[in-house]
């Protein structure tokens, strides 16, 4: 059966930042180039083709864009400077849109007006509600006790509630990832033991990001590492241990200490990014599309005020600590409401699950191909 | 002391036989059984000059032209080519070995081949012993 | 036989022959051979006192012929011939034995290299008893020159010739300059004017005292040989009137060009039957006029570019076209230029961006955003009409190998590059210069490196795509190449005749016309009237193969006789 | 007529040369011209804007000025017939073709907008006048298109002065073994051409000389050469190699392209032309020691012609013509690290294939993997090709485009390398048939007559022809493991082999860039030498008098380069016919072009 080939997508793949895959000629350089590049799963070459005749079908159901870490190596290697990796990237972007039901997250690719707008509403909205909230019923200069402006508990429900919907949004976008990947796949069949089976693997991938440890350079990964890890351990604090968290002056090592790691680690991790985007050194640094610098900006407000947060806590500042608490607050909401499932942050969720479904497909197609093996046929 | 055949060479100019000269410009060394003539082109090669080195004597008739395709003259050595096995079967109806009449294609850069193949037909004639055509011819003097 | 002085001269070239052959030795054996008188060793024979000793023996002894063993004759044979020369020798009173390349340098045994030296040394005296002083002869070279083809390798040569000061007679079938080249607006891959270059070569050629344009000419007939062709062309007269004239030239270049595919034969791509499936040279009309639309007059959306159309396939013909891929790749830039929002599909085989720009213009085309889809060779795409339902006016179904997937691509008009073909008329005019074709119809040069211009017959030759499919820059260099022969002959004003050439022996020849075939120069005529064959020298080229062939022993080769090699026989075996 | 002209650039010419203000003021100042604009490198053209601006100004002409105007052609013809104009009155002012570059850039720029705006080819307005011309022909290079340009000449009775850098004529067609498509041996075509020119009277042979300085201006050229101290007397030397025997000292082989050693006194290879010895002061070691050591070959010679205290020798020519048939040079595998040439010891270049496999070869054409072998003199271990240790290779894999086609190489296609290739894997299966063959592409441009159904053998004969260039060669228990995508068949390649063959792209000849200054004429992006014009005028250069040939103009294949050749000696030769040949197109100042542009118009 014919696909349909539209010459049109390659123009708004542009706009995610897919600026040069027209040049490529199809050396094959960049699939042997890359360490994750293994049968059955070639890129970036194959993506690269499927993007420059415009099969969205087929590309809406690759899962190589996720087990590309843009490592660079193919960029730097290739021929024609058509950059594989920044297509692949771009094509994480606009799969990421493809993923969200509710459309907010290719509105935000496509234009970073309507993105930058969107946090700054949610923003506003976010620090009104707090202010209202805590002149309604609490008193500005205390921190915490019975009479706090925001006391621990509510802010507990708060979040949790933000949890919620988050999480409703992330799952129904999971689920459409796996439906456009695996479930609507006719020439696979994933059985459902082997969903059992192999479910280990998304806790894994998830904590160690062990594929990434493949590339050439291990830096990137390690970066990326920490970076993930303190975001997880800030949201397991948050989530579970507000209370102490909350309680105060006094430092409550048995909990501050790991969120101070964890601050430290977004801090750090944050300004090793931001660094690396403006000086462009790398290859996978160069392109930086609206969406990142977004996604920096906010990370490195929240870990900063959260840091000013806890000093001006314990230096007994109660005010101060509630105005800048209501600051933290405006940059954490937007973040975890429009970031997480609609921008960068949701890679957190599909790398693992891609990596899953890979294998899982794998699994069927390899036994499939088995039977060709052999020399290279003559073309 | 062994039997020395006396092999005549008819080599084409533009490929066998600067074939052979390169065989010597880079000091190959070979049999000196062959006595080479040179020829123009292979086509040049009239059968009568074979049966007439076998008549004076030869014990063997190398004869040497470009690779088919490489002709100076375009396509010389295939006639060559198609005269040969006439001239075989005749050869043969007169009793004569195969083996002491060969056509070999020699290019100007095949030094080393043209002295392999004079080694290995020296070697065979040797082997054959003398022509039978010498004997014949004295067996007929001593009958007149 | 009368009687003979035969001097041999033996080298030792240092010990490079000496070392393994003992020369005085073969100085004794020849010594006792008839008609030497005198024999001798030299440390260089072809040092200067060598030759000096040689010059001085034949002045002494009166020797009327020469033998030198030494080094192999494609070293030194044009020298010593001179020094026979000094000597007031017919140089071809020589001949070498070749005892150091095929004896000293490849023996180590002396008594066997010795032997083997006097064996050929004798075999060069015995052969040189026979030899005949030969002239080399010249005839004389008319500089006209006839240019059968009007196209742009015709006028590069015609220039060439003309402003040396040659007459060029350049014979045009249709009625206008320029060939194929004048149906192109731009060329590849800088998509310069092809029209200012046309106008600039055609006025030149137009004003030029020195070149006769015959428009609307054919050629009817070719007498004669190298150097004196007699040339029949019919052209019109002022009323009209077809009329014949003779031109003596003394030289042809054919540059007849090429036609195009005819694309209806094709029948998987509908041309002639789709409206919007056009040819290259349609798109080109189109281009020109700056109207590039669909046949019901809209702007197309989506344009399609077919490569390999009649080339490079079992079907039709196996050879590349050579210029498509490139001609090709200027559509795909000038269509997104005519039409700014148009998509571009370009659906090829290989990308054939070999020559100089080529590949900077492939990437351009592919930065221009045009969608470049690889099909197999014989796995043609297929052309249908879209449905209603579909944005576009066909679909073109192609098995893509660079994705193995099977892709249907929309498409408004569809444009076939259109391989070359022979002319229909390239086997008349092969039959009339008398040179051969090849299966495809293409004519063949007589060596494709050694002599890519001449053919077999001398004194023809050709240039441009006639000879293979060939771009612009290609079809030039050729056609000043061919130019170039002939300047290097109407330099000379003769034609050197090697004095080396086989002769007709009018009185043996029976007429069997068995060797007119058998010349791959047609060098051999038969003449109806004597019922004879007889040897064109200046065409001959010595080969030999008539003389080989000849059933009633009718042709002797000069310097190459039986005689002379039987003796030559008799010497080695001695 | 009212004209009107657009500036536009594609960006990708060498424009730094043309002040583009200078020339829209200058244009503005032409008759007729009605309006001039100035839209930039790469405008996005409107052609509804321009059609009303075509209407406005109601133009009946309309000349695009820029480096390669062509680009934007047909939508100003468009525009033109939108607007009801004549669209055949679209002209092009082509800078890059008419070469506005270095010096001349400006005004260049100008003739040929002027031109243009007269509606009258450039070429044809700026056709130079004639000089007296020098019966003399300087050849500079003698490899095959060198070679063949001299005897076109010579054999007309002209003199040549035929010089060459090495110590042989000859080239890199000398080294090779079969030529594609026909598989003819490169020897038996060219040894006859070789032996000519050693011998053809009007032909002086200059080997292991270089062109030093060039005066004068065209049609009389005055030339210095560098003779080179051959210390071997030419005349004298019948090749005995005795000098050989008894040099000590050793060096790799030029011709053999490094896989073997040569002595320091050496003939580049038996069929050299002159067949006569030479001394490398490189490597020799009374040279190098001032003439304290060694000496032994001079004792040695039978003939006493060897002088190593011989001097470079200077000497003058008079010429009319100069042609350029410089060659090229193979591109150093070394930079392409991922390949591994120069470490994995089966690595080899083309050329270094070639002589293995060339049956005049150190293997007598044995194609045989190296063997290691323990060097005394340098008592280290190195790789060695032996024919008799030397194992036949079971699997031979042929990388194409390397350094070819390559962003961080050479953008351009050295046109060679697919048909080589081929070749190698015939001679491979012809003289190894159960070795596996595989050929790693990514486009097979069989182009030329012969050349499709050369590839379609070869696929016939079992070689494997796989899409997709080979991207890293790495080492495995002594073999090569080669790593790439084959893309038809949509697997991955990782498999090890025996031996791998670098394609190597072509690149301009050492010296050729300073040659290019010496004698003022211009080269491309590449380096390779630019032609006057790529299409009427494929081997002339901007100086008149000056002519080049073969792959110093652009890689090209031995018909297409032979074929060049002799076109230049046409050049060549009807200069020397009448006596005067064309001076340089520089020669024509601005205001005559203008001036007989304006009177072409009237006729």
């Amino acid at each position: 059966m014919a696909i349909r080939a539209n010459p049109k997508l390659i123009t708004e793949l542009e706009i995610y930042g897919a600026q040069d895959v027209s040049k490529c000629y199809h050396c094959g350089n960049c699939s042997a180039t890359c360490p994750f590049s293994k049968e059955p799963y070639i890129f970036p070459r194959r993506s690269m083709r499927s993007l420059q005749m415009g099969l969205e079908a087929k590309l809406e159901s690759d899962l190589e864009p996720w087990l590309c870490y843009y490592c660079g190596e193919c960029s730097v290697e290739c021929p024609r400077d058509a950059e594989p990796g920044e297509t692949m990237m771009s094509l994480r972007r606009w799969l990421t849109a493809r993923y969200d039901f509710t459309g907010i997250s290719r509105l935000f690719y496509l234009s970073w007006k309507a993105e930058l707008l969107a946090v700054i509403i949610v923003a506003l909205i976010a620090g009104a509600g707090f202010l209202l909230y805590g002149f309604s019923q609490g008193n500005i200069t205390q921190y915490n006790g019975p009479d706090a402006f925001l006391p621990a508990s509510s802010i507990h429900i708060f979040d949790w509630t933000l949890a919620a919907v988050l999480l409703a949004l992330l799952l129904t976008n999971c689920a459409r990832m796996w439906w456009f990947t695996v479930g609507r796949d006719t020439k696979v069949h994933v059985p459902l033991s082997a969903y059992v089976r192999k479910i280990y693997l998304l806790p894994t991938h998830f904590f160690t990001q062990m594929r990434y440890a493949r590339c050439e350079q291990k830096r990137p990964w390690a970066i990326h590492l920490v970076l993930m890890l303190s975001y997880v351990t800030m949201l397991i604090l948050i989530m579970f241990f507000l209370a102490p968290m909350w309680s105060g002056p006094a430092v409550k090592w048995s909990v501050h200490v790991f969120g101070l790691a964890a601050t430290a680690g977004l801090l750090v991790t944050t300004i090793i990014f931001l660094r690396k985007r403006l000086k462009k050194s790398e290859v996978q640094y160069q392109h930086s599309h609206e969406t990142d610098w977004m996604f920096l900006v906010l990370l490195i407000v929240v870990a900063a005020t959260g840091l000013v947060q806890f000093t001006l806590h314990r230096l007994g500042l109660g005010t101060a600590a509630n105005i800048n608490y209501v600051i933290h607050m405006m940059a954490v909401v937007p973040m975890l409401l429009l970031e997480v499932p609609f921008s960068k942050w949701s890679h957190m969720a599909y790398r693992p699950l891609a990596m899953y479904f890979a294998d899982l497909k794998a699994e069927e197609m390899v036994s499939k191909a088995r039977e060709a093996v052999g020399a290279p046929q003559a073309a | 002391m062994t039997f020395e055949p006396k092999i005549v060479g008819f080599l084409c100019n533009w490929c066998s036989y600067t074939g052979a000269d390169l065989a010597g410009t880079s000091r190959i060394h070979y049999a000196p059984n062959v006595r080479i003539i040179r020829v123009m082109c292979s086509a040049r090669i009239d059968p009568t000059f074979v049966l007439k080195a076998l008549h004076d004597g030869a014990d063997g008739v190398l004869i040497c032209g470009c690779h088919p395709g490489d002709c100076h003259y375009s396509e010389g050595n295939y006639k060559m080519m198609r005269r040969y096995p006439l001239l075989k079967s005749l050869l043969a109806d007169y009793g004569i070995e195969d083996e002491r009449v060969r056509l070999e294609w020699v290019s100007a850069s095949e030094g080393q081949r043209f002295a392999d193949i004079v080694n290995d037909m020296t070697e065979r004639v040797r082997a054959l012993g003398p022509s039978p055509v010498k004997a014949a011819l004295e067996a007929d003097l001593a009958e007149r | 036989m009368e009687d003979l002085k035969i001097g041999v001269f033996i080298c030792n070239c240092g010990t490079n022959i000496a070392k393994v052959v003992d020369c005085d030795a073969i100085v004794d054996s020849v010594e006792r051979l008839p008609y030497v008188t005198v024999a001798r060793t030299y440390k260089y024979m072809c040092s200067d006192p060598g030759q000096d000793m040689i010059q001085a023996d034949i002045e002494e002894h009166g020797l009327d012929r020469v033998v030198v063993a030494a080094c192999s004759p494609r070293m030194h044979e044009p020298t010593f011939r001179k020094t026979l020369q000094k000597a007031g020798l017919n140089p071809y009173f020589l001949e070498m034995a070749n005892i150091r390349e095929q004896c000293s340098w490849v023996h180590d045994d002396p008594v066997a290299a010795t032997e083997k030296a006097a064996a050929l040394t004798a075999a060069a005296v015995l052969r040189v008893a026979h030899h005949e002083a030969l002239e080399r002869r010249s005839v004389d070279m008319c500089p006209n020159t006839l240019i059968m083809g009007g196209g742009i390798a015709g006028m590069s040569a015609a220039l060439d010739l003309a402003d040396a000061g040659n007459r060029v007679y350049l014979a045009e079938r249709s009625d206008h300059l320029g060939g194929n080249v004048a149906r192109a607006d731009l060329t590849a891959p800088y998509l310069d004017s092809a029209r200012d270059m046309l106008t600039e070569r055609v006025t030149r050629v137009v004003e030029h005292p020195n070149i006769d344009v015959l428009l609307e000419s054919q050629v009817r007939k070719v007498d004669g040989f190298v150097g004196n062709f007699q040339t029949t062309i019919r052209g019109k007269a002022d009323d009209g009137a077809p009329t014949d004239s003779v031109y003596d030239v003394g030289s042809i270049i054919v540059c007849t060009g090429y036609k195009e595919f005819d694309a209806s034969r094709i029948t998987h791509y509908g041309y002639g039957k789709l409206p919007n499936v056009v040819t290259s040279f349609e798109l080109e009309k189109m281009l020109r006029a700056g109207r590039v639309t669909t046949k019901e007059g809209r702007v197309p959306q989506y344009v399609a570019i077919i490569h390999c159309v009649g080339s490079r396939n079992l079907e039709f013909h196996a050879y590349c076209s050579r210029v498509c891929c490139m001609t090709a790749l200027k559509y795909a830039h000038e269509v997104k230029s005519a039409v700014p929002g148009a998509y571009v599909s370009d659906i090829y085989i290989d990308m054939h961006a070999f020559g100089k720009g080529m590949e900077d213009f492939y990437r351009r085309s592919s930065e221009i955003k045009t969608l470049f889809l690889m099909y197999e060779k014989n796995d043609y795409p297929v052309i249908r009409k879209a449905d209603a339902t579909d944005d576009c006016d066909m679909l073109i179904e192609v098995n893509e190998t660079l994705s193995g997937e099977t892709i249907e691509m929309p498409a408004d008009l569809v444009v076939l590059m259109v391989g070359m073909e022979a002319r229909e008329d390239s086997e008349e005019v092969a039959h009339l210069v008398n040179i051969s074709r090849d299966k495809d119809g293409w004519f063949i040069e007589s060596h494709p490196k050694l002599d890519p211009v001449a053919t077999t017959t001398d004194g023809v030759y050709i240039a441009g795509a006639c000879q293979a499919p060939k771009d612009i820059p290609d079809s030039v260099a050729q056609a000043r190449a061919a130019a170039a022969r002939i300047l290097a002959r109407t330099a000379r004003g003769k034609i050197e005749i090697d004095a080396v050439f086989a002769e007709v022996d009018e009185e043996k020849c029976s007429g069997c016309r068995m060797c007119n075939e058998l010349c791959p120069y047609v060098a051999i005529e038969f003449d109806p009237e004597k019922r004879r064959s007889h040897v064109i020298s200046a065409l001959c080229k010595a080969c030999g193969a008539c003389v080989a062939a000849c059933p009633s022993g009718a042709i002797t080769a000069r310097h190459f006789t039986d005689k002379q090699i039987f003796s030559e026989i008799e010497g080695v075996l001695a | 007529m009212r004209t009107g002209v657009y500036l536009c650039q594609t960006g990708t010419g060498d424009l730094d040369a043309v002040n583009l203000h200078s020339v829209v003021s200058y244009a503005g100042n032409l008759p007729n011209v009605e309006m001039v604009k100035d839209l930039g490198t790469m405008p996005a053209l409107n052609i509804e804007t321009l059609a009303a601006e075509i209407r406005a100004n109601d133009l009946q002409r309309v000349v695009i000025a820029g480096d390669s105007p062509g680009f934007f052609k047909p939508a100003f013809t468009t525009a033109m017939r939108n607007a009801g104009g004549d669209p055949s009155e679209v002209r092009l002012a082509s800078f890059r073709q008419h070469g506005a570059s270095f010096g001349i850039g400006t005004v260049r720029a100008k003739s040929v907008l002027a031109c243009a705006t007269f509606g009258v080819p450039y070429g044809l307005a700026a056709i130079p006048d004639t000089t007296a011309t020098h019966p003399g022909t300087l050849v500079i290079g003698a490899g095959v298109a060198g070679i063949q340009a001299s005897l076109e000449i010579a054999d007309a009775g002209k003199q040549v002065f035929l010089v060459e850098r090495t110590g042989t004529i000859g080239g890199h067609m000398a080294m090779f073994d079969k030529t594609f498509p026909t598989l003819d041996c490169a020897a038996c075509i060219l040894t006859p051409k070789m032996v000519a020119v050693g011998q053809h009277e009007m032909i002086d042979l200059m080997t292991y000389s270089e062109v030093e300085e060039v005066s004068g201006s065209p049609g009389d050229y005055t030339v210095k050469v560098r003779k080179k101290a051959r210390r071997v007397d030419i005349r004298a030397c019948v090749a005995c190699h005795a000098c050989m025997d008894a040099c000590p000292q050793r060096a790799p082989s030029e011709f053999d392209s490094g896989i073997v050693e040569r002595k320091a006194i050496y003939m580049p290879f038996p069929q050299a032309v002159p067949n006569v010895y030479l001394v490398d002061e490189q490597s020799c070691t009374y040279v190098q020691s001032d003439g304290a050591k060694c000496g032994v070959c001079a004792k040695k010679c039978p003939k006493g012609c060897i002088d190593l205290d011989q001097v470079d020798e200077i000497v003058e020519l008079e010429v009319g013509n100069i042609i350029l048939a410089l060659g090229y040079d193979i591109y150093d595998a070394r930079k392409i690290e991922r390949y591994g040439y120069g470490v994995l010891p089966n690595v080899l270049t083309a050329l270094e294939f070639e002589r293995l496999t060339n049956a005049s070869g150190p293997t007598s054409g044995k194609i045989v993997t190296k063997t290691k072998r323990f060097n005394k003199r340098t008592k280290t271990d190195e790789w060695v090709f032996d024919a008799e240790e030397g194992a036949a290779p079971a699997s031979v894999a042929i990388i194409h485009c390397v350094g070819s086609r390559d962003a961080n190489h050479n953008a351009y296609c050295s046109r060679v390398c697919c048909m080589y290739s081929l070749k190698f894997a015939h001679l491979v299966k012809e003289k190894l048939p159960d070795a596996d063959c595989f050929e790693f592409y990514i486009d097979m441009r069989a182009f030329g007559k012969g050349y499709e159904e050369f590839a379609d053998r070869i696929k016939a004969e079992g070689t494997f022809v796989v899409r997709g260039r080979t991207a890293k060669v790495t080492e495995q228990d002594g073999r090569m493991v080669i790593k790439g995508e084959d893309i038809v068949s949509d697997r991955m390649v990782d498999f090890p082999v025996d031996m791998v063959i670098l394609a190597v792209g072509l690149v301009p000849a050492r010296g050729a860039g300073e040659l290019a200054r010496l004698l003022g004429i211009q080269t491309d992006t590449d380096g390779w030498f630019s032609e006057l014009d790529y299409n009427s005028d494929p081997t002339d250069t901007e100086r008149g008098g000056i002519a080049v040939a073969g792959v110093c103009q652009g890689p090209k294949d031995i018909p297409d380069t032979v074929a060049q050749a002799a076109a230049v000696a046409a050049g060549a030769l009807k200069s020397i016919a009448i006596g005067r040949g064309l001076d340089s197109r520089a020669s024509v100042p601005l205001s005559e072009i203008e001036a007989r542009a304006a009177d072409l118009t009237r006729v």
